[in-house]
């Protein structure tokens, strides 16, 4: 089973509404290691990127949606994560660009391409209590997944445990890119708020691959 | 959570709008997407110089467009960088065919919308340079963090770089006059309060009624140790200590005194703050040769304050002198 | 209570040292008596200008001595008016021959002790004239009060006496430029936070965490009525509207608009402010030809604003053109 | 029996420890109704005036002290209060001037010229709400006692008491005059700070009388 520009809609819908329900939570693990605005920052984003939704209605293929988001954050969410987040989109939608249907390859590639992406722009490796610990787990897990024969909405749905354990194992560490950096050990005990709107984002991804 | 402020999320459209009916002599603003020029951008044959970054600072950076210093600022959203097209369309305002400078703060996000406007306009044929303001001692600088931060010696850098873009420098020039007064400046800071972001609508931090927080950021990131409060002049040296560990200045130097008020400190501290880190300064046989005390890379409301110390030569002093017309700092027109 | 301060006591003191360390090119401080002049103070032959009140208003008055605007001041206690003895001593220091004005803020500490200093420089032969500034609409003017307070509207006063007094106008003239002023200037305030005296180390009063104070006083005194926060455009109308209607301006009136912070309000907030304002004025067919906006009457780090208007004509727009060259407003030189 | 230049020196110390005793009480006073600043400043005219007393050791008359003490008041405590107590003493000493012994009737001199010389200087009528509603009783009261025949303590006693009355009785008033006019109907509740200040002056006069 593969996934389409539908899922891509529905993924995009739900990570806005999603991300705006969690806004307050993700200012308040910012506000706690960094500067307070990432929940305001991805939801501006994302709200941005509906009307556009509404607008893309014969776009055939994830990569056409995916790239429209990745412009749409690029020029509205500002801060680290707009282009961090930006690169990842855009960077997706490359690595699909012309497939109408997804399957399990494809999604590994799709999820590769956004996390290289980041890495790319942001230089943080594996650690360094960064989103890049929430891709990178997902990564391989839904490496493996694919490799196991799994469905795509499966693998999404393994990408998205991984994130969301990554995120939770990111609270002991200390930063060592982003904001947080400046804390040292003070940044010990806070989930990294990247890592958290990624859990979410790809959580929001299985769903709506689930729910196809 | 009180503020003088209509809809949270117009707050930076409408100071914009107010900043440019209040200096229509100084400024053009546009306000989609948000920028600030000065009003005889582009300037033919001189180099132009935009910089930007989170609002919530300021004056920094609009108070800094005008002759002799900016020929733009981008203000993003309170304390959050501005994306790419602003900086983008800023640039392309103030191309005079010399080039353009751009003045960022180590920010991760400034660094990285920044980075991406310059990719955009070299694709646009404008000549982009950018340098990267890293003044602030309380972070350590180290491979293992993003870095030392961008905080108050950043308007020192717009004005000597404005100066000498002013005088017809080329761009090499202008961006090697930057370095180098970014290789000379350190700062340092202190909180007495958190602010409140007005979407964020809560303290950004907490500190206790008998709490200071050493080393703060410009948002209200944390910093080096938080402590009980200090009298003022033994938080003036615990601030000056590590500026003058960091930068290379021996006794006979000449440097520019900077005392940086937060946004909410009332001016008497400024000055007793000010008091005490010349006669520090004195002390180590360092000549204060020009000074600066006030509001200029505020963090809201915050009460507190911050050093800035910059080693001058003659190249640096002349430039410093040199004619500025802004809407926060003025002199020789 | 955090402030950075030493022992509350030395404040003035030390806070009056660090102005005078860090302007050195502009003023001189005397410590004892406590009085800032202009480094050539007295300008033979030009009327001497002499300005003071309580401390805690910074700039006012230290920070406009110099060029074109004050010859001396007379920082008080904290919001307390400064005895007869430094007013003297400052009278005496500024007085080249052509007579001393004294510019007075109406409170009745002031008004006294400026007195006694008066009637003390005329017993050594020094001409002193007095004008009492009184723009703040908020209080009732009535036979039965002390009568409207001196507020912002103060420093336009200032910079405008200040000009007459350069350009040479002798001391009737510079008196009666400044009376045209204090009949034009109207002002009015509002606090969303209280301030809070180093001696005393408590609010000077309380405000609920959704209330503001319309009218308050630069020195936290209760104002016209304590409101739920309103959105700033509500509240700059409340407040402009007592100002239109007492002060004799019509549509096709050029006026100046000043926007002044209360020393703990972020400059965003100011110019959104300001944008409103200007709007009012506007609709009102009222041109806003000059403009100011930031921190100059301040109440230490009370949150808050107050707007003040200045109808103008051709003769006060020249002179509030004219150079300046102050620690706090400065341009033509 | 009468008072001497011993009891105008002990009626100025008690008077400088009774008001710094009372500083934060008179602070709270003034920041109801004005600026928070009226113990501080009586404080710091009354301490300034400690060492002067140390080295007018051969005052033979009262109003030697009570004149260095106008002096003193005048430069150091600034504000309202300052040029006003500064011209009470000046002019109560003028109006006991060269006497060694004050009778009753010198008594009511010293009053009566004091409080005139704060009408003289403010303008402030009875029922204004300021430090006139302590004085003008007082004077009333020590003519009545002096017309009774009392003596120099009693009559400062009488003087004190109707004060302290004076100062209770302007709590449900508006002011006319200084910072508190301001206020209106809000004053309304709240002691004058300066009437209060009278009444501990005159209650120190009593008692430095009375100990004598
Ligand atoms: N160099 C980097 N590489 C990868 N992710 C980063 C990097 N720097 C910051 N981040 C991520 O960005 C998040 C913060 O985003 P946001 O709060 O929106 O931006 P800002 O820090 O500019 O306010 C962090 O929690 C972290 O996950
Ligand atoms: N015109 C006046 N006549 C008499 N007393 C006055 C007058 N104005 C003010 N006062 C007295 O002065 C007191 C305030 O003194 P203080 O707080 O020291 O000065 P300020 O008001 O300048 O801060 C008031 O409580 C009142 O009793
Ligand atoms: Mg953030
Ligand atoms: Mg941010
Ligand atoms: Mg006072
Ligand atoms: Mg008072």
């Amino acid at each position: 089973m593969s996934v389409d520009v539908a899922w891509a809609e529905a993924w995009i819908r739900s990570s806005a509404k999603v991300l705006s329900e969690h806004r307050a939570e993700l200012n308040t693990l910012d506000r706690e290691i960094g500067d307070g605005d990432h929940g305001e920052n991805m939801d501006r984003g994302f709200q941005a990127m509906l009307p556009k939704l509404d607008s893309l209605t014969d776009a055939a293929t994830p990569a056409e949606l995916l790239k429209a988001l990745a412009a749409t954050l690029i020029s509205t969410v500002g801060g680290a994560a707009g282009p961090l987040y930006g690169t990842a989109y855009l960077k997706a939608a490359a690595a699909v660009s012309g497939a109408a249907e997804l399957d399990g390859p494809a999604i590994i590639a799709l999820l590769t391409a956004g996390r290289d992406g980041i890495v790319l722009r942001g230089k943080a490796e594996s650690g360094d209590k960064t989103m890049i610990d929430a891709w990178t787990p997902a990564v391989d897990a839904a490496t493996e997944a694919a490799a196991a024969g799994a469905s795509a909405a499966l693998i999404l749905a393994a990408a998205a445990d991984a994130a969301e354990a990554g995120a939770v194992a990111t609270e002991p560490w200390v930063a060592r890119k982003g904001r947080a950096s400046y804390l040292g050990e003070r940044a010990i005990g806070h989930r990294d708020p990247g890592a958290q709107s990624t859990a979410l984002i790809l959580r929001c991804g299985a769903d709506a691959a689930a729910q196809a | 959570m009180k503020k003088l402020v209509n809809d949270p999320k117009n707050v930076v459209d409408e100071a914009v709008a107010g900043f440019g009916a209040a200096h229509g002599d100084i400024v053009r603003v546009s306000l989609d997407p948000v920028f600030i020029v000065r009003t005889d951008a582009p300037v033919s044959g001189k180099v132009g110089i935009v910089s930007g970054g989170g609002s919530g600072h300021e004056p920094l950076h609009g108070g800094f467009v005008g002759l002799g210093m900016l020929d733009a600022a981008v203000p993003g959203a309170v304390f959050t960088s501005p994306t790419p097209d602003p900086i983008l369309a800023a640039t392309k305002a103030v191309d005079g065919g010399a080039g353009v400078l751009h003045i960022v703060k180590n920010y991760t996000g400034d660094v990285l919308n920044f980075e991406t406007a310059a990719d955009l306009a070299a694709a646009d044929d404008i000549e982009v340079r950018s340098v990267i303001v890293d003044d602030d001692v309380a972070v350590k600088d180290s491979l293992y963090t993003a870095g030392r931060r961008g905080v108050a010696g950043t308007v020192l850098v717009e004005k000597i770089a404005g100066a000498a873009a002013e005088r017809g420098d080329d761009l090499d020039t202008v961006a090697t006059v930057a370095e180098k007064v970014i290789g000379r400046v350190r700062s340092m800071g202190v909180a007495l309060t958190p602010c409140v972001v007005p979407h964020a609508g809560e303290p950004s931090f907490t500190l206790a009624d008998d709490e200071i927080e050493i080393g703060i950021g410009i948002h209200g990131e944390p910093g080096r140790e938080r402590i009980k409060m200090e009298p003022a002049d033994a938080i003036v040296d615990r601030i000056l200590g590590p500026i003058l560990e960091d930068l290379p200045v021996t006794a006979g130097d000449k440097v520019l005194l900077f005392v940086n008020g937060m946004g909410g400190t009332p001016q008497v501290e400024l000055y007793i703050v000010f008091r005490r880190a010349a006669e520090v300064l004195a002390d180590r046989g360092i000549e204060v040769t020009r000074t600066l005390v006030g509001n200029f890379t505020t963090s809201l409301e915050m009460q507190g304050m911050s050093i800035t110390v910059l080693t001058l030569d003659d190249e640096l002093t002349t430039l410093w002198d040199a004619p500025v017309h802004t809407a926060a700092l003025r002199w020789g027109k």
